[in-house]
């Protein structure tokens, strides 16, 4: 643990107890590294004025709870962090059920936007002040007055859907068209719709909507589901980076009960999270080689990519969604006959990428694609709060690991290098960075996993009440998990932000001013989340026979149906 | 002919104007291409000096030019001044009782332009000359007030000058060949004939508001539109031109020098008439600064004749009617507009063109044809006074080209400009007259539209029987 | 007269046929190629033919009506027929004496022409763009074909492609020629539609451009047009400025000339595969480039190199 | 058997007749139309004799009036080469009337006797430009085809544009003239007379002894004419006068009015020059001027989002090909005859051409403004499903002006550009001005794709309400696209007129285009045959080939089924989704942003230090005033009241007048 400066932690607290001028209800140290303090919310804003202006707090999150049955009101709680000071603060305001309304603080954080409409949509507490009305997280037949995650609503409530509803959208400027970009588009995986308003190619404009999906995972987490049979979902919040989720709903309950991982859980935590981040990065790369039409980019990087899920299924059994993770620790061990083929994979993948890296740092037409396309100022990515590679190629020098080191980065520390520009081609750099000191990472942890339990021993019900945040650097930036405990075995409240998150609101100021050409690759900058699963099980419907094919299998299937034989 | 008048006695007026008329156009038309001079009226007291009558009728293809401009057009302004001086008109309400002085100064006025165009030699020529500017003054100074006293005043103060000289040059002429002929001039030593020209020139350029005696004229706008309309058409000033006409064709060689100054002080007026259009907001003096510089051309056309080329002297002479007949659209236009909307001023007309389209489109005629736009009529004057020019031998014809052309453009684009103003666009609140203008009116423009269409068809056989 | 037509036409139709059934094989080749590249064993060579025959069989769907939006397939697959049988391709072209090498240019912009028009008929936004890309990628491109047919005229002294053909085989390279061949080549790149310059199309971008909206047999007909018109347009290259050597047999030339549009096409297919997209501004850039330094063939020409 | 003049006479009075006709049934809309329309009828039956007649050869020449102080006669002449600018003027003239009678309707506020009386005066003027022989009366003719036009383009007299954008026109067009008044005197001086054969010889002897003079004259005559077919930069006032005309004076405009230019151009360069090397010279300059003119109109055409005005500016580049095509002739003219002959034949078919497309198109954006009132692009769309005929006379014109093989667009360009390269092989510049030829004509059509593209393709408005136009508005647009297709398969229908006319005009005997037959179409000939195009095989082998690549189409026996479109899973409004015309090309358009310079003019202001410079009044007279005042004030103290000094006075007068007296005796 990053020893945190006591100053800092005065100062805080100093800085609350002066805007907040005596609507401070509390003022709380649940962990080292938290501050948390319950302010009257009409100076709720006034205290998020001087953490942004004062401490130049990074806003994570909001959370909007209904304590009703607990404490007969509503809260809302927003994240922060003093990213060089290693401090989460938490701001955490109660709302009466008679006056759900509290001051919205977009405008002193743009990025805020999302998450205070998140809270209205949810709880229904209305951010008085805020720029958008519209809705953001519930689909557009939702009916007004309903909101899912009240204590009141029961998780398997299913509203009768409305026809003929549309995304409540803007209209384009004078002069300009929309193109729409989605929901279903041949560069974004998932559906999310992008209303592009343009003048010829050029951009002038755009509107988004999304949570197209929306599937209710944290409902599940404080309703359906226990403590130690979360990890399974939240790992699937993500195709790619479920590892990444599953730790950091761990360590949150980890934090918020008391117990500490083992450490050599910790260690191989690391090397799984890195693990991951290796293949994400490489698939990103592939993606993006896609999107601008390069698909040998695409097919060499997706190449190199297939050992890494080959060593991920020799540790855990799975390519992808290992079930590793559990409260308190792992469920299974590295075994440790696997490090040298490890080793030797890992120098494969590390040859091969640089291979790659050099390869595509010396195209100039990638250079002409990627270089100015997209760019997000400094300024622009602190405010919007972006996270991952797309801050850190802007300038911003945030990384989960080493500002709230968590797992063994405290022990195996990375290096991370930031890029100015803050263009496409930036990002492309610093993930590519990213992917050979991960190896490296691997490489480190690997060669000093202690021996020792995997897991630790939960001798005692957790307590409820109490509060738990965790983040973890995932690919794509931080992931954010806050866990309030409850009774019967299960959080009250689990709120996960993923970080595609923050960057996503970062687009419209990217792409403006750019041409349709560049939104493709801007937006896949940004990495957002894409699925892939290859796993094919089939099952027989005349006989009920369940066959698995193995790899071998698969592969001679797709070869023999790519010659233009039939499968069966 | 000098018929005064009983108050009230305007179709007595319209009468004898159109009697003039017919007489003058049966004159015409019976002596078309002779001469013809009958002389008598012999003034006792002169007797022992001249020995033959001073007074008479001279008619020549000149004169009769002269006259088709003087007679018709003046009978065309007391027409058109019937429905005009009413009490009906928006911009000077007259009463009947000022009939009587207006009609009877008008018919003087003609008459003595009539005496003006057969005088037979320069006597005659001086007192009716004389008696223009008095009519001229009497009008101009009508409506008595502060302004058109003044302007009045103004216009016999500086005719007057030129008349001196006039005097000056008649009693030199007289002391010394002891003739009032034209064809005296002729006789004259080389010397003095040079400077009883130039005295006849400053006559002419004073009557004909040339440089540098041409202020007067704009503020002779006071005057009610008929009378500026003829006055700047027909009469007045046209006596200025015709003075010079009957000097340079009266039958001997003009010193070359002095047709020059002739020439070049036309190009200036015609210059200097120009660079006042860009500040005009008053149509009516507009018009005036374009009369101006079109009686340079007249000028310019004689001089050219003067130098020896007989096409240009002919033009010249074309011009005299083309101009006066496209020039009296222009101001009976003018003063319709005057009429119905109580205002000439530029700025404040605008979209007249929807709610009087005969006036617009006279006004668009008669513009065109001013500006030289053929097959309209001045373009045919113009055209001849070029050609003309173009037959002097020498750099003088291709820089008189080149300065014509300019300044044709430049006019053309300019009055266009003024005329779009005026007619086209949508109409300011100002301007939406319902009212039509009286009959009597449009019956007048139209004439006069056939009249910027037919003029030169009838000037160019009267001036082709000139200078043989 | 009509035994000469008639013979002409039976000619047009003979190399129609040939062009139509030896393209998607050369496409087949090129896949195959960019596999390789990619490190996949890719589809069988034949593809081609089995997506044309899936395609045709497929539902029509139609955004649009009307005659001439039902008419466009067929006209642009018969316009690329018709450029096929105005320029030679191994032999003297059957409707040499219908269009020279203005008509050639011309012809060979019609394709392109008639692809915008489906576009723009389609309705779609990403047609419109797809339409809109495809001209500004035929204002680049047209010129450097121009300019470089424009050499071959100059030299020999004829606009009849024929007589290109023939005076070039009569005297040998040059330099004015060479570079001509090369601008063209570029040119034939964006023309093909390949990578870096299938911007008209651009998948990930506007879905396929004009295309979008065509489905079934309608997008088999404008693929084929596709596939037939780089074939078409390789043979052009190959046959205007790289004709040597001629060994004067007919059947070996034919062979030779063969191998050199394989050449030319495996060339495009490399090409293809390790470029990214450029986008619109990009290429035309390029492309002004390009036509401008191809106007040193244009030079060397007039001074006779 | 009556001579062509007679015919053309006849044609005229008629006109002129018809003019006042119609202006006294002007307070009834449509019989007004008719009225003149039948008039128009009558005088395109006469022109057409003319024409007919005029086509064999030169007619005689008939004197109607004569100056013999001016030594100028109206004389009038048909030729071969008036014959077929004849027949454009009666052509257009007979259909933009037909087309007139229910367009004007769309004008409540304007009466029609500022429109269908001038028309006829206007066309008539034109028919005197045509046969006039004597440049005092061509110039008469010339100026009158101003004037009226000059009406009919401020027609809507209450529209601020459309005043601005006759007073351009007519400033700058009467500039033009002024030009030729002076290139004409200037020539009388040395011939005094206005014929133009006397211009002809005459210009050929100053050639030899004053050259400078004689190459002023040329350009003079340049300039006017030039101006007037819309040749940039003096073309400037096309763009703005095109679109505020009523739609059927546009396309008398584009159509016929322009092609005077043209036929001036001719006359002057083929007809007044004598064949001498100077003419070398004038060539490179039209052909420079054609190709600036061509590439700087299409390329500002295509950044226009108002039908009307694209249409202008491509007229602008259209006459610049054509005055390519005229460069490239005059070039030849002294030493290869039969390339001269090429290229003036594709000039000339492509004034033919042109008019035929370029009246059908502005018919055509006339039918738009009629029904939907509208000009700007980007609130057009989709009206394809409602204006049938429009929309296919359109798109053949459109397919026509932008070259597309086989209309009739692409002959004439054919021409002109084979000349342009085959000249290209004696004087390399030509190759490159027919590469930025062809280059443009591609920009042409991008620029009409937007046009069809964005107003007639696409998908229209739900709400949209509106049909096809009238038909009497629709014969005159189906008729020029017959002429466009027909012209485009059998160009040597025409060619063989345009043949005969520039042999006449030039004297060229050599043939550079053999149109004699029907299957192998054209044939250029350098020495030998060098060029192709054969429309009738082409469209054969193409009808041919579609039909078998339709076959393919049908052969998998695929259902057809309606859908909509796919816009990626929501459902959006036509307007906005709609790619507006705006948005064509836009990377492209940015790259020729500046090329064409547009600025305001503002009013001259006239320093103030000049003007009271001019004030006479100011600083001469009335301080003159003045001090005569106070003089006399002066002199008003001698009064003194003694009458003794008074009779001094007298005397001393008395004896100074007497002695003046008697100096100017003695």
């Amino acid at each position: 643990m990053s020893t945190i400066d006591q100053a800092t932690v005065t100062r805080v607290k100093q800085v609350v107890a002066a805007r907040s001028d005596g609507a401070l209800l509390s003022a709380t140290e649940p962990h080292a590294d938290t501050l948390q303090f319950a302010i009257e919310k009409a100076a709720l804003r006034a205290v998020v004025e001087g953490l942004v202006n004062e401490l130049q707090a990074r806003f994570m999150i909001s959370v909007g709870t209904d304590r009703r049955p607990v404490t007969g009101d509503f809260a809302i709680l927003h994240l922060f962090s003093l990213d060089h000071e290693h401090l989460y603060v938490l701001l955490e305001s109660p709302v009466p059920e008679k006056d759900l309304r509290i001051e919205s603080i977009t405008e002193i954080i743009p990025g805020a936007n999302w998450a205070e409409r998140e809270f209205r949509d949810a709880i229904g507490i209305h951010p008085e002040g805020h720029p958008d009305p519209r809705r953001l997280l519930l689909a557009d037949d939702w009916p007004e007055g309903t909101y899912p995650l009240r204590r009141d609503f029961p998780y398997n409530f299913q509203p009768p859907s409305v026809e003929n509803v549309r995304p409540q959208l803007r209209e384009p400027p004078a002069g300009a068209s929309v193109v729409p970009m989605g929901p279903f588009f041949p560069v974004l995986e998932e559906p999310a719709y992008w209303r592009l308003f343009v003048e010829g190619e050029t951009i002038v404009g755009c509107d988004t909507r999304i949570f197209y999906n929306h599937r209710g995972i944290e409902k599940l987490g404080d309703s359906v589901l226990t403590y130690n049979e979360i990890p399974y979902l939240a790992e699937r919040i993500c195709g790619i980076c479920g590892f990444i989720h599953s730790t950091c709903y761990c360590q949150a309950v980890e934090k918020a009960a008391g117990i500490e991982a083992p450490r050599r859980a910790r260690y191989i935590r690391t090397i799984m999270l890195e693990l991951e981040r290796i293949h994400s990065h490489l698939l990103w790369l592939g993606i993006a080689g896609h999107i601008i039409g390069f698909e040998t980019v695409l097919m060499q990087t997706w190449r190199i990519r297939e050992p890494v899920m080959w060593l991920c299924e020799e540790i855990s059994g799975n390519r992808k969604t290992y079930g590793m993770n559990t409260v308190g620790g792992l469920r299974r061990d590295l075994p440790n006959q696997t490090k040298p083929k490890l080793l030797e994979t890992l120098a494969e993948v590390e040859k091969e990428t640089i291979a790659v890296r050099n390869a595509i740092v010396g195209d100039t037409t990638l250079h002409a694609r990627t270089k100015g396309v997209g760019a997000l100022t400094n300024e622009w990515a602190k405010k919007i709060c972006a996270v991952g590679p797309p801050a850190r190629a802007s300038g911003v020098a945030i990384d989960a690991r080493i500002d709230h080191p968590y797992a063994a980065y405290d022990e195996v520390p990375p290096q991370i290098a930031t890029q100015e520009a803050g263009d496409t081609w930036a990002r492309v750099l610093v993930r590519v960075g990213e992917l050979l000191e991960s190896i490296r990472l691997v490489r480190e942890a690997l060669s000093s996993v202690p021996d020792g339990p995997i897991c630790a021993e939960i001798k005692e019900e957790i307590p409820p009440g109490r509060v738990g945040v965790s983040v973890v650097e995932a690919p794509r930036g931080e992931a954010v998990h806050y866990v309030l405990t409850g009774g019967d075995n299960r959080p009250y409240r689990w709120r996960v932000r993923a970080p595609t998150y923050p960057n996503l609101q970062a687009l419209p100021a990217m792409v403006s001013n750019g041409t349709i050409a560049d939104v493709p690759i801007t937006l896949g900058s940004l990495d957002p989340c894409f699925s892939c699963t290859e796993r094919l099980e089939t099952v027989d419907r005349r006989t009920n026979e369940v066959r698995v094919y193995s790899h071998a299998e698969l592969l001679e299937i797709s070869r023999r149906k790519a010659r233009g034989g039939g499968t069966r | 002919m000098c018929v005064a008048l009983k108050r009230g006695a305007r179709p007595a007026a319209a009468v004898i104007a159109a009697i003039v008329t017919g007489l003058a156009v049966w004159l015409t038309w019976s002596t078309y291409g002779a001469s013809y001079t009958k002389m008598g009226g012999a003034l006792p007291w002169l007797h022992g000096i001249v020995d033959r009558p001073v007074l008479g009728i001279f008619i020549d293809p000149l004169a009769s030019l002269m006259l088709l401009v003087v007679v018709p057009i003046g009978l065309l302004t007391v027409l058109y001044s019937t429905s005009y001086l009413t009490e009906k008109n928006r911009e000077h309400p007259v009463g009947s009782e000022h009939y009587g002085r207006y009609y009877f100064w008008l018919l003087l006025f003609i008459s003595s332009m009539v005496g003006v165009a057969i005088a037979p030699n320069f006597l005659q020529f001086f007192v009716f000359w004389e008696l223009t500017t008095l009519c001229s003054w009497a009008l101009i100074s009508f409506h008595q007030n502060e302004r058109s006293l003044r302007a009045g005043f103004k216009a016999i103060l500086m005719t007057h000058v030129g008349s001196a000289f006039f005097l000056l040059a008649i009693l030199i002429l007289f002391v010394r060949t002891n003739s009032f002929d034209f064809s005296a001039l002729g006789t004259l030593p080389d010397g003095l004939r040079s400077w009883v020209l130039l005295f006849l020139m400053l006559a002419a350029w004073a009557k004909a508001a040339q440089v540098p005696l041409q202020t007067w004229l704009p503020d002779a706008m006071e005057a009610p539109t008929p009378i500026s309309a003829y006055l700047h058409a027909a009469a007045m000033v046209k006596a200025g031109v015709y003075l010079m006409a009957r000097t340079v064709s009266s039958g001997w060689a003009i010193p070359p020098g002095m047709s020059l100054l002739m020439a070049g002080m036309a190009l200036l007026t015609i210059f200097v008439a120009l660079s006042f259009y860009f500040v005009q907001d008053d149509l009516k003096r507009l018009l005036a600064y374009s009369t101006i510089a079109h009686l340079g051309y007249v000028l310019l056309g004689v001089a050219v004749g003067g130098l020896g080329s007989t096409l240009g002297f002919q033009g010249g002479v074309l011009h005299i009617i083309c101009h006066g007949y496209s020039k009296a659209t222009l101001f009976f236009c003018a003063g319709t507009i005057a009429y119905v909307t109580g205002t000439r001023t530029i700025s404040e007309l605008r979209g007249l063109g929807r709610s009087m389209p005969l006036t617009a489109t006279a006004f668009f005629i008669g513009l065109l044809s001013v500006t030289g736009v053929p097959p309209l009529a001045c373009f045919w004057s113009k055209f001849m006074i070029l050609s003309g020019a173009m037959r002097l031998s020498g750099p003088i014809g291709p820089l008189i080209l080149v300065f014509i052309l300019c300044e044709t453009l430049i006019s053309f684009g300019w009055m266009l400009y003024i005329g779009q103003k005026i007619f086209l666009g949508a109409p300011l609140a100002v301007v939406q007259v319902p009212s039509d203008p009286p009959r009597a009116m449009n019956a007048t423009l139209i004439l006069l539209m056939i009249g910027c269409v037919a003029a030169p068809l009838v000037g160019m056989p009267l001036v082709q029987l000139m200078g043989k | 007269m009509t035994a000469w037509l008639m013979r002409s036409f039976l000619l047009c139709l003979l190399n129609a046929a040939l062009a139509l059934v030896l393209s998607p094989l050369c496409e087949g080749i090129m896949r195959k190629l960019r596999a390789a590249i990619h490190s996949r064993i890719g589809p069988p060579i034949t593809q081609p033919y089995w997506d044309l025959f899936k395609l045709l069989g497929k539902e029509d769907l139609r955004s649009a009506g009307g005659v001439v939006y039902a008419s466009l397939p067929a006209f642009t697959l018969g316009s690329v027929l018709l450029l096929a049988a105005l320029i030679p391709m191994g032999t003297a072209a059957p409707l040499a004496f219908a269009g020279d090498m203005i008509v050639v240019l011309y012809v060979a912009a019609m394709s392109g022409i008639l692809v915008m028009l489906v576009g723009f008929a389609s309705a779609s936004p990403y047609a419109s763009i797809g339409s809109s890309r495809e001209m500004m990628m035929l204002l680049s491109v047209e010129p450097i074909l121009a300019i470089a047919l424009v050499v071959g005229a100059f030299k020999a002294r004829t606009l009849a492609l024929g007589g290109i053909v023939n005076w070039q085989v009569q005297n040998g390279p040059s330099i004015s020629m060479a570079i001509g061949g090369v601008a063209f080549f570029l040119a034939l790149q964006a023309l093909a539609g390949k990578l870096p310059f299938d911007i008209a199309e651009a998948d990930q971008e506007i879905m396929g451009g004009p295309l979008v909206e065509q489905s079934g047999p309608r997008l088999a007909l404008f693929r084929w047009a596709m596939w037939t018109k780089q074939l078409v347009l390789a043979f052009l290259l190959v046959e205007v400025f790289f004709p040597w050597p001629r060994l004067g047999i007919h059947q070996l030339d034919l062979l030779m000339t063969s191998v050199k549009v394989l050449v030319v096409l495996v060339l495009v297919a490399v090409i293809d595969v390790v470029n990214p997209r450029l986008r619109i501004d990009q290429a035309m850039g390029y492309f002004l480039r390009v036509a401008f330094s191809s106007l040193a063939a244009l030079a060397f020409a007039v001074i006779g190199k | 058997m009556v001579d062509a003049v007679r015919y053309v006479e006849a044609s005229i009075v008629v006109l002129i007749v018809g003019s006042l006709v119609s202006l006294l049934f002007a307070r009834r809309r449509k019989l007004c139309g008719w009225v003149s329309f039948a008039f128009v009828c009558a005088s395109s039956v006469y022109t057409g004799l003319a024409v007919v007649g005029g086509c064999k050869g030169a007619s005689g020449e008939h004197t109607i009036l004569q100056l013999p102080q001016l030594g100028s006669r109206l004389t009038l002449r048909v030729d071969p080469l008036s014959a077929i600018f004849l027949a454009i003027v009666a052509l257009i003239a007979l259909l933009s009337t037909l087309y007139s009678v229910r367009y004007m309707e769309h004008y409540a506020h304007d009466k029609v006797a500022k429109f269908f009386p001038v028309l006829l005066l206007c066309v008539a003027s034109m028919t005197g430009v045509l046969v006039c022989t004597d440049f005092l009366f061509f110039l008469i003719f010339w100026e009158s085809m101003t004037l009226t036009s000059y009406f009919l383009v401020t027609f809507e007299s209450e529209n601020a544009a459309s005043q601005r954008a006759g007073l351009k026109y007519f400033i700058i067009t009467h500039g033009a003239t002024l030009c030729m008044v002076a290139a004409a005197l200037l020539l009388w001086r040395t011939s005094g007379s206005f014929h133009f054969d006397a211009i002809r010889q005459t210009l050929s002897a100053l050639l030899n002894t004053r050259p400078f003079l004689a190459h002023s004259i040329i350009f003079l005559f340049f300039l006017g004419f030039a101006t007037k077919a819309g040749i940039l930069p003096m073309g400037d006032w096309l763009p703005d006068a095109h679109p505020v005309a009523p739609s059927g004076m546009s396309a008398t405009l584009s159509g016929a009015l322009v092609k005077l230019g043209i036929y001036g151009l001719v006359r002057l360069f083929c007809s007044f020059l004598v064949v001498s090397p100077s003419l070398r010279m004038w060539g490179i300059i039209l052909a420079l001027a054609g190709t600036g003119s061509l590439f700087v109109g299409n390329l500002t055409a295509l950044r226009q989002t108002d039908t009307k005005r694209l249409m202008a500016f491509s007229t602008i580049g259209q006459i610049g090909y054509i005055c390519l095509g005229l460069g490239v002739g005059a070039y030849c003219l002294p030493m290869y005859p039969a390339l001269a002959s090429i290229a003036l034949a594709g000039a000339i078919l492509h004034a033919v051409n042109h008019a035929c497309f370029k009246s059908c198109l502005f018919l055509g954006a006339g039918s738009v403004l009629y029904r939907t009132g509208q000009r700007d692009m980007d609130k057009l769309g989709g009206l394809a499903g409602f204006m049938p005929y429009t929309t296919g006379t359109t798109t053949i014109a459109s397919l026509s002006i932008a070259g597309v093989p086989p209309f009739n667009g692409f002959a004439s360009k054919w021409l002109i550009i084979a000349g342009c390269v085959l000249a290209g092989m004696r004087f390399p510049l030509f190759l490159v001005l027919g590469l930025i030829a062809l280059f443009i004509s591609l920009a042409t059509l991008a620029s009409f794709l937007t046009v069809l593209g964005s107003v007639f393709l696409g998908k229209a408005d739900p709400d949209i309400r509106t049909r096809e136009v009238p038909i009497s508005m629709i014969v005159p647009q189906v008729v020029l696209a017959a002429l466009c297709v027909l012209l485009g398969i059998f160009p040597q229908l025409m060619l063989r007129f345009v043949g005969h006319a520039v042999a006449d005009v030039t004297g060229i005997t050599a043939a550079g285009v053999d149109a004699s037959r029907i299957w192998g179409g054209l044939f250029l000939i350098d020495g030998s045959p060098v060029a192709f195009w054969s429309p009738l095989a082409m469209l054969a082998a193409l009808a041919i080939l579609a039909l078998l690549s339709y076959a393919i189409q049908r052969a998998g026996g695929a259902q057809v089924r309606s859908v909509p479109v796919w816009y990626c899973g929501e459902e959006h409004a036509p307007a906005t989704v709609r790619y507006p015309a705006s948005s064509f090309y836009l990377p492209f358009k940015h790259a020729f942003q500046g090329i064409y310079p547009s600025g305001k003019v503002h009013v001259p202001r006239f320093p103030a230090p000049l003007r009271r410079a001019l004030d006479f009044d100011q600083w001469l007279y009335v301080p003159a005033v003045r001090a005569m005042d106070a003089a006399a004030d002066r002199v008003s103290r001698t009064h003194v009241g003694i009458p003794q000094i008074y009779l001094l006075w007298i005397v001393v007068g008395a004896i100074v007048v007497t002695g003046i007296l008697l100096w100017v005796k003695g």
